[in-house]
């Protein structure tokens, strides 16, 4: 087993890196698993992950109709944090964060998360009742946070514009100090690793065009690629495709999917070196260690699965960007890219046992996946290991929206993150 | 439900204005544009006055009822425009199509409650009379660039192939919304929420500032 | 040294406008015409950066938008500083101060350089995912290394001078590039009558003509595109756009235009003018016209300052007059870059050698060269080249016919420059911004637009059409084909005359191999900007990342700010190399909005500072000003949020205006709701379906209060309906909820029951609404009024039409205060007039002005709820306790009323809204502070519920709260625990929400 | 950014003009309170969210205030018909 450490790409460096192992394999798929994952993103790449390591469970494959963390994994803003107002949403998103913790370590691959603290800003008298609420909330979950004045606000971040004279001035904020970033794609090639190492068939540039149902239980799937895998239990993490994955089961989703536009600006020295985000003003952004301000935009009002949503959504982030921090007028953006995100009605995920047995979904993340990627795989690779939800996962059912127990997080969502 | 009293008036009518000893202040008043006016440059490419204190009604009523389109023309001396986004004028009034069953009519101030209290007294079935003066002020747009103030506050397509003279539309402006009707070649009449006036005049004056900004009181 | 590589004539720029600039702290000088890339060439300047991972010294490479090295710090005060500039589009003006943006302590001594050399070898791509993992906390040490050597140039630390606008555009055909294609489509459109837009995002129009040698119509390229410039300005249907940008294509052909109106004439924009425009286009047709950019080679030490791209050392010779060294050596796969030793050759300066990659070059370039003596080496490729800051020498060698391998032995030449060229890549960007996949063609060797949805046409190099003369047929053939789509006249229109050129086969050569593996051959870079190299790539691939997306995430190839313009197509082919794939097979390349960077300011335009979001003001809005309002936010509204007097603390304006409304008589202006004029025959009927509570019996006269919820059963906004005849009524919602009031209403109406004839207008604006409130309220009122005001003729929750300072009123007798209170309203017109009455007639009453913040309390101490402050979307009206106010037995099934019977909004222990009393009165809870039954518990503390209303009461002497108890309203009386943030711990006594005169008798006098 | 044609208007409009109220032809159960708490579930939260052919309702919120459908196609973003409340669709899914 290759084991990553400085010392080795010393080691490597003396042979041209010429030696080198695969990261992953390139395996034909096996005619039955005990689990298959369709969806090769970084939440169904987690779930193999902790499948094998933490349940033994290694006749896994995961199936991907693109490449490994090509889907929202590749195109989320990476913002990790936990601060979630409701118990249910707290616990889970916490759950996560211990597991961001230690996951470079846990991997043996380097993700990068970076603790630099993410303040939630507030610019009414709402918003600031929203911020005490959610901190103490916070708070008496265990959860890091703090509420903050618009002085201490100014002094954390000294180029956002915390004068009268803004539009909303800044009133205060909330402020994780354990929240930050992480490198996205390599959450997903560390977990894609690890679930290789240990046995994890991973099938790219395969799509799962149909399920196998009998009797009202799922055995199995039918590819484009290899033909029927059968498989013991079936769990879908395909995010913004997930009601197409359910209609082939032949049931709806209380979904939709919507495009969700970011962006980043040129890179630049280092000048941000905390998550800003303001649900107000309608913009959030934070830098990557390339120097890039990442920006996040708002999702955009109508269903789309073009990975692309509409201009004006880009004009109100910037603008609002602008007002937040007016020296950056004469920063430059880059790029423009949207992803799909499968939206829940209380801005919640689902995690949940389907009308069909054996058949899991783990999906409805909106705009809050990324940061989910190691709870939710965690806890979704409990569930399918023993064929029964996960405490964590228990109150994330999709049979909510039909008992009325929706979780509505929609303050801690507000702008997509 | 109880039923309709034929008795009593189905709905509430009142004269809004007072005596003329009172004067009504426009939602532009405490800019002072007279001064303005007065001070300000004489020549420029865009033209800004506020045609204050202007009778504004909402009608609303079923097109396709021959009766009700009747009555109003006979109220309002001209018939209704039931082509969309078109408008008409005769003497000191004119009428924006708004919607399939909505148009704005704008008389002189004084005149709203004549207006309003005749199209009730004319119009029988389902509609709408509404006096919405105090709502809306009037803002006229004209000179050679005030196309180019349009397309710096609108998205619609103002180029006169596309928006002829009478033609109306109502649409986002700058962040807020506004009916701009094309009263002349080089003339604008913009239709504006009060609340959002002092933030159009101010996005006007910005945008105007580069052509040159002369005010008319 | 002055302009050492200046010609003495030739090019287009001015000799006789001399500009000085700074580069790097040193002055220089150039001409008009020059970009600051061209300039710094005449200059001699090699090296102008440092590669941001091995710290390489880089020099120019490009002459347009595809240049990943030259990127500059611009500007000569700190709020004009703009970071990333690319030298080869920014041109030269006098006074210009830029520097390089990598390089320390200076970019010609660069320490980094020799930790690059050193450590480089450590760093193959994805490096810091292998390592920096141990021990865990020392990765925030390892991060902030890792950050101060990333980045390219700074932020200003000073707002930025200069302001930015929009403009939206309509047009028949929008034209994108201004080369020889794109002139023809834009002068056929024009002809026939369209609107058209032609942009290009260089200063001159042109495109390749402005450094051709090619005659057109037998007079100079340039004469000619003059001619046609000057017909299209004289049309007073097009809009001619140079400066200008296409940075985005979007879905319906709706394009983004970065026009730049000053960058070339200053630091900062003169006289206050525009810097950049932006135009927002909708276009019924796109010609994308965008050309094509040369493809260097990759081989050893590329990047080495004098390796450049062929066609950009002709544009300098030809364009700017500047020979960028003395001795060439050009390596080609082709036959079109033998004109750069043409060019080169013809300008005086030495061709050491043509190394063409093909065994039998053949054609009339190729001639012209071996006519000039220029000796050509064929079948061989430059592998590498020495020199470290400026390129010294070349190995040549022999290779194989296909590429792979070198095959004899290798031979040094001296050069100072080299050219390569591995030919075209069609400019596709914009094609592909829609989604939109190119497609690979093996003939041009080069992706192609792929099929789209969108109404566009492509002409010229675009299509891999890389002749002049094709160029110019296939741009007429858009406009007309435009022309013709829209079924419009087709004028006739001719193309100029131009010297029949043929260009033989090229070869599909991009990665030149080297006598030593990849890996160990020195570097080959394919993306200058980040440091990927073809070891790196296939390296990547080796590692398992073997979609095209993985190798670019992986290595980061293409991320640059030159978004891989010139490295893309290379690393595919490096790719499909190892992976023993063709091209097409690697993947597409995807590539997105912008084309080239576009600054924020730009794109948020005049919506900044006060221009932001609109600022609401009521009627009154001017006299709370002069009376030194506080404001809220509330939605766009600006609404006073106290009046302090002078000296007075927060806490101190809001006990005085309390006290004097409670005492004797307050005013708020209320001017904010949400008004709606509802009238028809079945309004009661549809009021009752979209409120909780019956309507059929209200009387004309009365007001009623209302809760307004979704389907879920949930609230979301709440007000009073009056009935103001018998079809008639004027709805009023919350201040921030007037405008989703309306369109749920109209959705209602034209969704689900357009069978009800009722129609919605909305009056928020019309009226202007004031509110006394008070115990002397009906004695004001009296003063300015000849209606019966009384008990008697005037009871609670009646409204009556009335004169009120000579105004006619709608006057409602509601309290949100729960004292009695008259709400009158105006027309707006008359707000102030009628306002500063009752002040004057008020004087003697001590009327006071109050604000939102007094207004919640007043409220808050009769337990009345502020729908988005008591609720958030979870709560249903019998959580309020105010079962009261839901009807179950109307006939109709009103909205809400199912969803709010579902298991979990029936269930017990739901969170109830509750009055909440501090046991210590002078104590106010925070609002949002959470409650718990047992404070004593351990992390995580079972959580029971929230505070969402928290006052000091200065009527009640003590503190007062409103709140979320599980179960609360079966609790009454017992304990609950407010744990705070500073470790407090406040114990309080669930109570009634009302706290104040509890059977409503202040109201009803 | 969309162009939508808005019938009652007769025009093409910016999206900037109009909003999207989301899936069309849900029709509010006659008899909410017989629905069982799964029934209304489904009526409230439950979508199609197709990857193709969609129809929609818009309202042309700053223009004329009508609300109306299209079928739009949810990848290639192309609006293949508008047409009235109370209509059907002609282009469907096949």
């Amino acid at each position: 087993m290759q084991q990553y450490s400085g010392f080795g790409l010393l080691k490597h460096s003396l042979s041209h890196h010429e030696n080198w192992q695969r990261v992953w394999r390139n395996p034909t798929p096996k005619k039955k698993y005990d689990v298959i994952i369709i969806g090769g993103g970084g939440h169904g790449l987690a779930t193999a992950y902790y499948l094998a390591k933490e349940h033994g469970i290694t006749n896994v494959a995961v199936i991907e109709k693109g490449y490994l963390g090509g889907g929202n994994t590749a195109r989320n803003t990476t913002i990790v944090r936990s601060n979630y107002l409701w118990d249910e949403s707290a616990h889970l998103y916490e759950h996560a964060m211990k597991l961001w913790e230690g996951l470079s370590q846990d991997l043996n691959y380097n993700v990068m998360f970076s603790q630099r603290g993410c303040l939630n800003l507030g610019h009414t008298l709402q918003d600031m009742r929203d911020i005490e609420r959610r901190v103490n909330a916070n708070r008496l979950n265990g959860i890091d946070g703090e509420v903050l004045d618009a002085k201490q606000v100014s002094e954390i971040v000294p180029i956002l514009d915390c004068s009268d004279n803004a539009r909303y001035p800044v009133m205060g904020a909330s402020w994780q100090p354990r929240a930050g970033v992480a490198r996205h794609d390599a959450v997903a090639w560390g977990y894609a690793r690890g679930a290789d190492m240990r046995g994890v068939d991973l099938i790219q540039q395969t799509e799962v065009v149909d399920l196998i149902i009998e009797d009202g239980t799922i055995l199995g799937v039918k590819t484009d690629r290899y033909g029927d895998i059968m498989a013991d239990r079936v769990g879908s993490v395909v995010a913004g495709n997930s009601s197409v994955v359910a209609a082939m089961a032949g049931f709806e989703l209380p979904l939709e999917s919507h495009p969700l536009q970011a962006l980043v600006s040129e890179p630049i020295k280092p000048i941000l070196d905390t998550v800003v985000m303001s649900n107000h003003v309608h913009g959030y952004a934070s830098q990557s260690d390339k120097g890039d301000l990442v920006i996040g935009a708002g999702i955009d009002s109508y269903t789309g699965y073009g990975q692309r949503g509409s201009y004006p959504t880009i004009e109100h982030t910037v603008q609002a960007i602008v007002e937040m921090f007016p020296i950056f007028s004469r920063v430059r953006m880059n790029r423009q890219w949207g992803g799909i995100v499968d939206t829940c009605p209380d801005a919640c995920p689902i995690i949940s046992k389907t009308p069909v047995k054996n058949l899991f979904f783990n999906c409805g993340w909106g705009t809050g996946g990324f940061k989910a990627t190691p709870g939710s795989g965690n806890v979704f690779a409990a569930s399918l290991a023993k064929g029964e939800m996960h405490e964590l996962a228990e109150p994330f059912s999709m049979f909510r929206f039909h008992n009325g127990a929706l979780i509505d997080e929609h303050g801690a969502a507000g702008v997509a993150h | 439900m109880s039923d309709v009293n034929s008795e009593a008036p189905t709905v509430a009518l009142m004269d809004q204005l007072p005596d003329a000893s009172i004067q009504g202040q426009s939602p532009l008043f405490h800019a002072d544009l007279a001064t303005v006016a007065k001070k300000g440059p004489k020549t420029g490419g865009v033209v800004f006055k506020e045609q204050a204190l202007m009778g504004q009604i909402t009608l609303r009523l079923n097109a396709e009822n021959a009766e009700q389109l009747k009555a109003a023309e006979k109220v309002l001396g001209v018939s209704l425009p039931t082509q969309p986004l078109t408008s008409v004028e005769s003497g000191d009034v004119s009428v924006r199509w708004i919607s399939p069953d909505e148009w704005l009519i704008i008389v002189p101030g004084l005149k709203a409650f004549d207006v309003e209290s005749a199209l009730h007294a004319a119009l029988s079935g389902h509609y709408q009379v509404v006096n919405v003066s105090g709502g809306w002020t009037v803002f006229m747009l004209s000179g050679k660039n005030a196309r180019d103030v349009l397309q710096k506050s609108a998205p619609v397509d103002v180029h006169p192939a596309a928006f002829p003279v009478g033609k109306v539309v109502t649409t986002v402006f700058a962040k807020s919304s506004a009916i701009i009707r094309r009263a002349g070649d080089d003339q604008y009449e913009l239709v504006v929420r009060r609340s959002f006036a002092d933030y159009l005049w101010l996005w006007l004056q910005d945008a105007s500032r580069e052509y040159g900004l002369v005010v008319e009181a | 040294m002055s302009q050492k590589n200046r010609l003495q004539s030739g090019g287009r720029i001015d000799r006789s406008k001399p500009l000085t600039f700074t580069y790097n702290g040193k002055q220089y000088q150039g001409f008009a015409g020059d970009t600051l890339a061209s300039a710094l060439l005449a200059n001699g300047v090699d090296l102008i950066g440092r590669s941001f991972k091995y710290s390489r010294p880089r020099g120019i490479v490009a002459a347009g938008a595809e240049e990943p090295n030259a990127i500059m710090q611009l500007g000569a005060t700190e709020a004009t500083q703009v970071p990333n500039v690319r030298a080869t589009q920014q041109e030269l003006f006098a006074g210009l101060v830029s520097g390089s943006t990598n390089g320390w302590p200076s970019v010609d001594t660069d320490i980094m350089g020799l930790v690059g050399k050193v450590g480089g070898k450590m760093m193959p791509p994805g490096f810091y995912y292998k390592t920096f993992m141990y021990p865990q906390s020392m990765w925030e040490t390892y991060e902030k290394v890792i950050r101060k050597a990333a980045g390219l140039g700074r932020s200003p630390r000073e707002y930025d001078v200069d302001i930015y606008d929009k403009m939206n555009q309509h047009c028949d055909v929008m034209v994108v590039g201004a080369g020889p294609a794109g002139l023809t489509a834009a002068l056929a459109a024009a002809r026939g009558g369209a609107r058209v837009i032609i942009a290009d995002e260089q200063n001159e129009f042109g495109g390749s003509l402005l450094s051709s040698k090619e005659t057109l119509d037998g007079k100079a390229a340039s004469a000619w595109v003059a001619d046609v410039v000057k017909e299209l300005e004289a049309n007073e249907n097009v809009i001619v756009l140079p400066r200008s940008t296409v940075n985005g294509y979007h879905d319906h052909n709706f394009l983004t235009i970065h026009e730049r109106r000053t960058e070339h004439l200053a630091d900062r924009a003169p006289n206050g003018a525009v810097r950049a425009r932006y135009h927002r286009v909708r276009a019924k047709w796109v010609v994308l016209a965008t050309g094509a950019h040369e493809r260097p080679l990759v081989f050893g030490n590329n990047d080495v300052p004098g390796c450049m791209v062929a066609n950009a050392v002709s544009t300098y010779i030809s364009r700017y007059g500047v020979v960028p060294g003395r001795e060439l050596v050009l390596m080609t796969t082709n036959d079109s870059a033998y004109q750069t030793a043409l060019d080169w050759h013809d300008a005086g300066r030495k061709v050491q050698a043509i190394v063409d990659t093909r065994k039998n070059p053949a054609g009339k370039l190729i001639d012209a060269a071996r006519e000039r003596g220029i000796t050509v080496m064929t079948g061989s490729a430059v592998i590498d080249v020495q020199g470290s800051k400026r390129v010294s020498g070349v190995s040549v060698a022999p290779i194989s016919e296909d590429g792979t391998k070198v095959t004899g032995s290798v031979k040094k030449l001296s050069a100072d420059t080299v050219a390569s060229s591995g030919g075209w890549s069609p400019v596709i960007h914009l094609s592909c911004h829609t989604g939109s996949k190119p497609i690979w063609n093996e003939e041009v060797l080069g992706f192609l637009p792929g099929k789209t949805v969108q109404k566009q046409l492509t002409a010229g190099a675009i299509n891999g059409t890389f002749t002049t003369a094709g160029a110019l047929e296939e741009g007429k053939k858009a406009g007309l084909e435009a022309l013709e789509k829209m079924g419009k006249d087709l004028p006739s229109m001719d193309v100029p005359a131009t010297e029949s050129v043929t260009y033989g086969k090229s070869m599909a050569l991009f990665h030149v191999p080297h006598t030593k593996p990849t890996s160990q051959a020195p570097k080959q870079f394919v993306d200058y900007q980040n440091d990927v190299t073809a070891a790196g790539i296939e390296l990547a691939c080796r590692e398992g990342f073997e979609s095209i997306e993985h190798v670019k995430r992986y290595t980061a190839m293409g991320f640059g700010t030159d978004q891989g313009k010139l490295g893309n197509i290379n690393g595919m082919a490096v790719a499909a190399k190892v992976l023993n794939q063709s091209i097409p097979e690697t993947g597409t390349t995807i590539f997105r909005p912008n084309y080239t960077p576009i600054t924020f300011g730009a794109i948020a335009g005049r919506d900044c500072k006060e221009l932001f979001d609109p600022e609401r003001y009521s009627a009154m809005h001017k006299w709370h000003l002069e009376h030194g309002a506080k404001f809220e936010d509330v939605g766009q509204w600006k609404r006073p949020w106290y009046f302090p007097k002078a000296g007075e603390s927060m806490q101190q304006a809001l006990d005085r205006e309390c006290l004097a409304t409670r005492e004797s008589v307050g005013i708020l202006d209320a001017s904010t709701l949400g008004k709606i004029d509802i009238q028809g025959k079945d309004a009661r009927e549809f009021l009752g379906r979209v409120y909780s509570n019956a309507w059929a019996k209200l009387g004309v006269g009365r007001c009623r209060y209302g809760l307004m919820l979704k389907e879920d059963g949930m609230i979301f906004d709440d007000g009073v309906t009056s009935c103001l005849a018998e079809n008639h009524f004027l709805m009023t919602t919350t201040s921030g909820g007037a405008a989703t009031v309306l369109n749920w209403l109209e959705l209602y109406h034209q969704t689900e029951w357009p069978e009800l004839d009722v129609y919605f207008t909305s009056v928020t604006d019309h009226w202007a609404t004031m509110t006394i409130s008070g115990p002397n309220s009906r004695k004001l009122l009296e003063e300015l009024t000849d209606a019966d005001v009384s008990k008697e003729s005037f009871s609670f929750m009646d409204w009556k039409p009335m004169t009120v300072a000579g105004v006619p009123a709608r006057v409602f007798r509601i309290s949100f205060t729960g004292e009695l209170s008259f709400e009158i309203n105006v027309q707006a017109n008359y707000g102030l007039h009628v306002w500063e009455k009752l002040f004057e007639h008020g004087e003697k009453y001590n009327l006071t002005p109050y604000g939102t913040e007094t207004m919640h309390i007043l409220r808050a101490e009769k337990g009345f709820i502020i729908a988005g402050q008591d609720t958030d979307g979870s709560v249903h009206p019998y959580d309020l306790g105010m079962g009261w106010a839901v009807s179950m037995n109307k006939p109709f099934s009103f909205i809400g009323k199912r969803g709010m019977q579902r298991e979990d909004c029936v269930r017990a222990e739901r969170k109830q809204m509750v009055g909440i009393k501090t046991l210590d009165p002078n104590v106010v809870l925070p609002e949002g502070a959470q409650a718990v039954f047992d404070p004593t518990a351990s992390i995580p503390m079972p959580m029971v519920g929230h505070i969402s209303s928290s006052y000091w009461s200065a009527t009640l002497g003590r503190s007062i709260a409103l709140g979320f108890v599980k179960g609360g309203l079966e609790k009454m009386g017992e304990k609950v625990y407010y744990p705070l943030a500073d470790g407090r711990v406040v114990e309080a006594e669930i109570c009634s929400p009302i706290f104040l005169d509890p059977k409503g008798e202040r109201q009803n006098v | 950014m969309f162009y939508i044609y808005c019938p009652y208007c007769g025009e093409h409009r910016e999206e900037e003009e109009f909003h999207n109220h989301g899936q069309a032809h849900i029709e509010r159960p006659k008899d909410p309170d017989s629905c069982t708490d799964e029934e209304w579930g489904n009526y409230m939260f439950f979508r199609k969210n197709p990857k193709g052919l969609h129809h929609e309702i818009w309202v042309h919120a700053a223009g004329c205030r009508k609300f109306f459908n299209v079928t739009r196609h949810t990848v290639t973003y192309e609006i293949k018909e508008v047409y009235k409340m109370g209509e059907q669709p002609k282009v469907v899914a096949e």
